[in-house]
């Protein structure tokens, strides 16, 4: 053994377990996480999971074995970690879970949580579209554009907005179809929506890209997008910032992925043996259009 | 069997066939190419289902699923062409789905052994262990019938078992084939050599065009007449090519096409040098597996020699690929038509002019009208059928592939064609027009190298005889009164007399 | 005319548009607005055009005993590359500069087909797994082009390619057809088609014959490549934007099942590239009517297996004789089918 | 004779050499990451390569079943996730015991695969296609039963999953290893030795002369799918202990990781030539890139795939020189 690239000094060693670069989303959140390490001045160790949990278990074993301070890690589902989070826990090593929580039922295998609330943000999104439509009458035609199949925002996402639209039922979501969280896919669904649905007032897209497809969809079919139909969508990046300052999204629900800064506090708390608290949400706002138009210059994503 | 009628899409192959074997007794099925005998018998072991007809066994009426099932009842199957699995070992394709065990684990100590024993039989000695891929066309038929005589069959059927065979090994399986008659197993074979299903057929059926023209006792019909029943006309001399009596100096003049000096192959043939003119046909003899097939894939380029030089035109050539060949004109006609000959999901057309094809390049194409007009005419030539150039090539009988093959590289006017055994599996008709070809092509002036396991048919074609033994070239022999004997003698001892 | 290979994959198709037809009959409307044609039909066409574009260069890999896995990726990075330098121009509507993208993007997708090729023709390595390399290392070149993000851009040119209309149809559809047709043309009236169909058959024999299957089997992996190119611009002009890792995910899988539905088998030898284009726009089919008929998304699976399932036996001659024999002869269940020896060859 | 002439003159068969040639280049990789990262050396990082594998393992020695045929599987990334999704199910929502759960999930894999096998032998379907059917239908069937992943918190899954077998000093093993071993030596035996095994063989060698040799051509094929499918089942199982949990997502593009590992391995896919052996190297050659990453733990998101496409390139390309070299 020894040489280069290890921990074993004096350096704060945190390994990092993400779950892909399945979107720019992601991408500005890993950045915002590495950045921030080096200039926390903690030795990062970095891996991509590609979507897969398989090879999260297998990168946080790796940071086991290779006796790094703390481990963070975006779950990429919520289930199924009690196994390899006990062998952290055995090996003395605490984990801080990001952007997504884990259902185990055992608290004590993580320290702290830090990420956002996806059924909140559906729930952001169905508040507004109950403001926006309150004084509507008649029947509100919702077309929802879901994320992949199975997938925990898709399924928190869908479930926050159903909950809160639930209760007039003027809303009616009169098609719901995965989109697959990409913009291809966002725009093939809305076109096939487009012929198929006499009426639709409203669109909410589990994503920004979903809805920017979306948006080149109803602008071909000769209708206005945030007029003719208005769009809700959730991310917040710059994009979708610049279609609501032009008036083509009416209103995003931010999911911030720039945990970076906060999650190297965490870490070297955790080092250090300090208490945090079971659970850190991040700041998170919603944009309007005045908002939106406000906060384009500094949009990094 | 009796009233056996199958039809292919577009073909009767049998119509109305009825026949019968006898235990005890060695059967010969008799037919031109695409008669329909390798269909009878698919029938009969039952790959193929019945159109209309039944099929008893003992008595009792059968229709056996498959192969497997019909090995089950006791007969057991030597198809036509190879069927065994490159992949394995010599050992394995003979014993496979009935290993011998030992505790519920195939025993491989003992299916070696059996193996070798069964090949003893035949007098093969091969190493049992090799892969069967590594074993010429010969041996493999070999595997292929040793395989067939491992079980306790009542009944023995073989497809053409010796069209790739040298006259000892035939003799052998003649042998054999006797002692299992007079063990009381009936044995039905078929063949397109007239002196073998004399020599060991007790009785014959003659099929032409999938129906049935009669059976005989072989006591009761002479070669000329069976000849004439399968060909439905009276056959014309097959003396006037024997006649026409080759001699090397007949070519002495010609100017040398090709000069090999110390070409050989580490594991192929020793080094060996030979010069080719123009006009001449250059027969190779030798025992199964003395490296024949070698020397003429070195020819070509298919493999690539590691020592010598080749001279063409006195030119220094590098024959690295089958395609240099190809552009310098040599064309090689590959013993083993299924694995390195036709692509059987194509046309008869398409596989007929594919050398020519690709000797002019991708970019121009030969022009339809002129390929039907290829195809037409060597489908006439060499009798091919069904006469059909659309045909897929996989759907012809055997005999019928054959000439599609040798169509192929007739059509590219070679100088030099090297064909490696191009007889196989060829009824006499056609043979007699493929030897009629070759004197005509070598009179013209095309070189020929002439690979045969008939020594009869390369002496009456060759101006010089090669000789191998053990992967070498042992003897040069000049054509004159050459005879049958003092070949065989040279190819036994390894030195001329 | 059953007899004819491409008549069951048609059937299929036309079976499935009547499917639509009557349980959504709006289905077939096309109208005319601003000045082009709109449609459930079109949006197939339009949307489709990259599939059939895949088809089609993976048909003549599939022919030559091929695969390739890398087409996804490939359409991510060409699409990339063109959105990239079209980002950095001044004038994004400038025609040359949406033409000089094309270029490189092009030529990029002509250098991974000359890897790809060269990997498996010159070093022999089996297709799956040489193809696999690119599959896997080309999300993260994609990536890398793009930094993660996802680039917009606002070029009008560029944009014609894949969302663009021309005498009333989409432009893209246009491109897949003139593509079929060159390839087409080029496969047929030269001797491409023999060659291939040879060396897929039957390698050996191809090789004794004299083809130089190196050549003609890399030329397979180039043209697929640039395939993919073009259809990766389709797919990054469509929305006006590049997205290296969602960019053409699992269309390999598509084109895949597109060429096998056409009637072409993955052992290799006899092509058609017509039937390649119709397993295409079944495809696509299939997806515009999972859409137009609201089927939920948890269903979608199970929905595309049925209806590929039925296609298939459809197209099975086995199943076809066994169901004829069983309207034949009502009650007595059908006897065992004997063996076939043509079976899976 | 001198040992070392003893080793020079050795001659390995022609069909030994990828498997020998991927040997030396999984050493050569871990000689390498043991002399670059800290505590690559201790010997759980490959026991961990086990680990984290075993029911990669599983799945990819049923699917050399099906490659050595001539086949192919694509079902099996969709088969794994309805076996976790069956098992969460009956366990969480039904209340079904363990040892019910584990039967019932390995006769819906078989079954599965059977179906498959009929399509292909009987119908005459491609087997790209027929297993393509699967895939769908078994992700389809996944996702009518949950579109989310639950936990399973059943006591005796839980204990299964958190035993560790150890091997002495640091080491230790997981029972899924155990299995997955097990497998592996069975499907060793069972391709060496029985009737089935070489008939697998033949098949791929060559299915049309098979058949004519009298092997039951049919029966092995639709056994073969048959095996995959519940070898995917049992895969899955061997996911439910590592993970305690069900999830329809699970296991997407697995198919492809199997159909890599048996091919790195030295099995052709067109059939007829290959060894469980071969797999296992295979696996690890899959395993050991990736650890080789993670522990080095600076590349992003992009170079991860780059540089993963880069070492698979080394290893094959690697595989072929050696290869040619032992010759
Ligand atoms: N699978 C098939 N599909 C279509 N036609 C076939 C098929 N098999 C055989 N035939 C046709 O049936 C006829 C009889 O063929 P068969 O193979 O029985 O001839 P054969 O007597 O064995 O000839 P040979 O001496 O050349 O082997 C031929 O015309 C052949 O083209
Ligand atoms: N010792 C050996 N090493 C390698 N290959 C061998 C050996 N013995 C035999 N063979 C194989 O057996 C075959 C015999 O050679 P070849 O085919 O040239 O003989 P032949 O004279 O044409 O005989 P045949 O009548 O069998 O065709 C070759 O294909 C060769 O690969
Ligand atoms: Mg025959
Ligand atoms: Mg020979």
């Amino acid at each position: 053994g020894g040489g280069g690239g290890t921990s074993g000094g004096g350096a704060l060693t945190l390994g990092f377990a993400q779950v892909g670069a399945e979107s720019g989303w992601r991408t500005a959140n890993t950045k915002s996480i590495q950045e921030s390490a080096k200039a926390a001045g903690i030795e990062l160790k970095f891996s991509d999971a590609q979507q897969k949990q398989e090879n999260q278990i297998a990168a946080i074993r790796s940071y086991i074995q290779q006796k790094v301070k703390v481990i963070a890690f975006s779950p990429v589902v919520e289930s199924g970690w009690d196994t390899v989070l006990k062998e952290a826990k055995t090996a003395n090593i605490p984990v801080i879970l990001t952007d997504r929580a884990v259902d185990s039922a055992d608290k004590t295998l993580y320290k702290t949580f830090l990420g956002s609330d996806f059924v909140a943000e559906g729930k952001k999104a169905g508040e507004w579209l109950a403001k926006e439509f309150g004084s509507a009458t008649g029947d509100v035609s919702i077309v929802e554009l879901q994320g992949t199949t199975g997938s925990a925002p898709a399924n928190d996402r869908k479930k926050g907005f159903a909950d809160v639209i639930a209760s007039n039922p003027k809303f009616k979501v009169v098609a719901s179809q995965t989109g697959e969280f990409t913009r291809a896919k966002g725009k093939e669904v809305m076109e096939a929506f487009l012929k198929s649905q006499p009426k639709i007032d409203v669109l909410y897209a589990h994503n920004d890209d979903m809805a920017l497809g979306a948006i080149e969809a109803i602008e071909a079919a000769g209708k206005v997008p945030g007029k003719d139909i208005k769009i809700v969508s959730v991310d917040g990046v710059r994009d979708a910032l610049q279609a609501l300052a032009d008036g083509k999204i009416n209103h995003v629900v931010e999911c911030n992925p720039l945990l970076g800064p906060q999650l190297m506090d965490l870490v070297k708390k955790v080092a250090a043996g300090e208490q945090v608290p079971p659970r850190i949400e991040t700041t998170e706002t919603e944009f309007d259009q005045a908002a939106a138009k406000a906060a384009l210059p500094q949009r990094q994503y | 069997m009796s009233h056996i009628r199958k039809e292919f899409p577009g073909v009767v192959a049998l119509d109305d066939v009825s026949f019968r074997m006898f235990p005890g007794e060695v059967h010969a099925l008799m037919g031109e190419n695409g008669a329909g005998k390798s269909t009878l018998i698919k029938v009969l072991t039952g790959v193929y289902g019945v159109d209309a007809g039944t099929i008893e066994l003992d008595g009792s009426p059968v229709a056996f699923n498959g192969p497997g099932e019909a090995q089950r009842s006791g007969v057991s199957t030597v198809y036509q062409e190879v069927n065994l699995c490159p992949n394995l070992s010599v050992a394995e394709n003979i014993c496979l789905g009935k290993e011998p065990r030992r505790r519920g684990r195939i025993d491989w100590r003992e299916t070696r052994r059996r193996a070798a024993a069964l090949l003893a039989r035949l007098d093969v000695e091969v190493d049992v262990s090799a892969e069967l891929s590594s074993c010429s066309i010969a041996v493999q038929q070999l595997v292929a019938i040793a395989r067939a005589l491992d079980v306790d069959a009542r009944v023995l059927v073989l497809d053409e078992p010796t069209s790739s065979l040298d006259a000892g090994e035939v003799e052998q399986l003649l042998n054999v084939f006797r002692s299992l008659r007079d063990q009381g197993m009936a044995i039905l074979f078929v063949s397109h050599f007239i002196e073998q299903v004399f020599a060991v057929a007790d009785r014959m059926t003659v099929l032409r065009n999938g129906k049935l023209i009669g059976e005989y006792r072989t006591e009761e019909i002479t070669p000329v007449d069976l000849v004439t029943r399968m060909i439905g006309k009276e056959l014309a001399a097959l003396e006037d090519i024997e006649d026409a009596g080759h001699s090397r100096s007949d070519v002495a003049g010609a100017t040398v096409f090709l000069e090999a000096g110390d070409v050989g192959r580490k594991g192929g043939v020793a080094p060996f040098s030979l010069d080719i003119r123009a006009g001449e046909v250059v027969g190779l003899a030798g025992l199964l597996g003395s490296g024949r097939t070698e020397l003429a894939r070195l020819l070509f380029g298919a493999d690539h020699a590691d020592s010598g030089s080749v001279r063409i035109d006195g030119e220094p050539v590098s024959l690295k690929t089958p395609r240099t060949g190809l552009d310098h004109r040599i064309a090689f006609c590959s013993e083993n038509r299924k694995t390195e000959g036709l692509v059987e999901e194509l046309t008869v057309r398409e596989n007929i002019v594919l050398a020519l094809q690709a000797s002019r390049g991708w970019a121009r194409p030969v022009p339809r009208r002129r390929q039907d007009e290829i195809a037409e005419r060597y489908i006439k030539a060499l009798d091919i059928r069904p006469a059909n150039a659309e045909a897929k090539v996989g759907d012809l009988s055997g005999g019928n592939q054959q000439k599609v093959l040798l169509a192929r590289w007739l059509i590219t006017e070679p100088r030099l064609l090297i064909l490696d055994e191009p007889t196989r599996g060829i009824d006499i008709g056609a043979k007699t027009e493929i030897q009629r070809l070759v004197t005509r092509l070598s009179g013209e002036g095309m070189a020929v190298v002439f690979v045969s396991a008939e020594l009869e048919e390369v002496l009456r074609l060759s101006h010089r005889v090669v000789v191998l033994r053990d992967r070498a070239v042992v003897a040069v022999l000049d054509n004159e009164s050459l005879t049958a004997d003092r070949v065989m003698a040279t190819m036994a001892e390894g030195v001329a007399r | 005319m059953t007899e004819h290979r491409l008549f069951w994959p048609v059937v299929a198709l036309l079976a499935l548009l009547l499917g639509d037809l009557i349980v959504h009959p709006a289905f077939f409307a096309i109208e005319f607005r601003d000045g082009h044609l709109y449609g459930n039909l079109i949006d197939i066409l339009k949307n489709g055009a990259p599939l059939i574009l895949i088809a089609i260069g993976m048909t003549l890999v599939v022919a030559t005993r091929g695969i390739d896995l890398s087409v996804g990726a490939v359409v991510a990075i060409s699409g990339a590359l063109a959105c990239l330098h079209i980002s950095g121009l001044g004038d994004q509507n400038s025609v040359g500069g949406a033409l000089a993208a094309v270029g490189m993007a092009l030529g990029l997708a002509l250098v991974l087909g000359l890897w790809n090729g060269w990997l498996v023709a010159v070093l022999g390595i089996q297709p799956i797994i040489a193809t696999l390399i690119l599959m896997v290392a080309g999300r993260g070149i994609a990536q890398l082009i793009t930094g993660g993000q996802i680039i917009t851009v606002n070029s009008g040119p560029y944009e014609w390619i894949g969302s663009g209309f021309t005498f009333g149809l989409p432009s893209a559809i246009l491109i897949a057809l003139a593509v079929f047709a060159i390839a087409a043309v080029l496969v047929r009236r030269s001797a491409l088609g023999l060659l291939v169909e040879s060396v897929g058959g039957n390698p050996e024999a191809g090789r004794l014959a004299g083809l130089r299957s190196t050549r003609l089997i890399w030329l397979t992996y180039v043209f697929c490549a640039l395939c993919a190119g073009i259809a990766g611009l389709m797919i990054s002009a469509n929305v006006h934007s590049a997205d290296g890792n969602n960019a053409g995910q699992f269309i390999e899988l598509d084109a895949i099942l597109a060429v096998v539905i056409g009637g072409t088998q993955l052992t290799g030898g006899r092509f058609s590239l017509t039937g390649s284009v119709i397993g295409a726009l079944l495809i696509q089919t299939l997806t515009t009517t999972v859409y137009a008929l609201g089927i939920a998304p948890q269903a979608i699976m199970l929905f595309k297996a049925v209806v590929v399932l039925a296609v298939c036996l459809l197209q099975s001659p086995v199943f076809r004789r066994k169901l004829a024999r069983r309207r034949k002869a009502a009650p007595p269940s059908p006897a065992v089918q004997p063996e076939k020896v043509e079976a899976g060859v | 004779m001198t040992t070392l002439d003893r080793i020079k003159g050795y001659r390995p068969r022609q069909r030994h050499l990828p498997i020998l040639a991927t040997m030396v280049m999984l050493i050569g990789a871990y000689l390498y990451g043991a002399s670059s990262y800290t505590a690559f050396g201790s010997g759980q990082v490959v026991l961990d390569l086990f680990i984290n594998n075993a029911f990669l393992l599983v799945v990819a020695v049923g699917m050399t079943f099906v490659i050595l045929t001539g086949g192919i599987d694509l079902s099996v990334g969709s088969v794994v996730a309805l076996s976790t999704v069956v098992s969460a199910d009956l366990l969480q929502n039904q209340g079904w015991p363990v040892l019910a759960v584990i039967p019932a999930v390995l006769a819906i894999g078989a079954a599965l695969g059977f179906g498959m096998g009929v399509l292909i032998q009987v119908f005459e379907i491609q087997p790209f296609i027929a297993t393509l059917i699967g895939m769908f239908f078994a992700r389809g069937l996944c996702y009518t039963i949950s579109t989310q992943a639950y936990s399973i918190d059943d006591p005796t899954v839980a204990s299964l999953a958190q035993t560790q077998i150890p091997l002495g000093g640091e080491l230790h093993i997981s029972i899924g290893v155990v299995v997955a071993l097990v497998v592996v030596a069975v499907a060793a035996y069972v391709l060496y030795g029985t009737r089935f095994g070489r008939t697998v063989y033949a098949i791929g060698g060559n299915p049309k002369s098979a058949l004519l040799m009298g092997l039951n051509v049919g029966r092995t094929r639709i056994s073969v799918y048959t095996l995959s499918g519940f070898c995917s089942a049992l895969g899955g199982l061997l996911l439910v202990l590592y993970k305690s949990s069900g999830d329809p997502l699970n296991g997407v593009g697995l198919e492809l990781t199997a159909i890599a590992a048996v091919v790195i391995g030295g099995t052709l896919l067109t059939g007829g030539s290959g060894y469980v052996l071969g797999t296992v190297l295979g696996i690890m050659v899959l395993g050991i890139i990736q650890t080789l990453i993670t522990f080095d733990g600076t590349l992003n998101s992009w170079w991860t795939s780059i540089i993963t496409g880069a070492l698979l390139f080394a290893f094959i390309v690697l595989q072929r020189l050696v290869g040619r070299r032992v010759t």
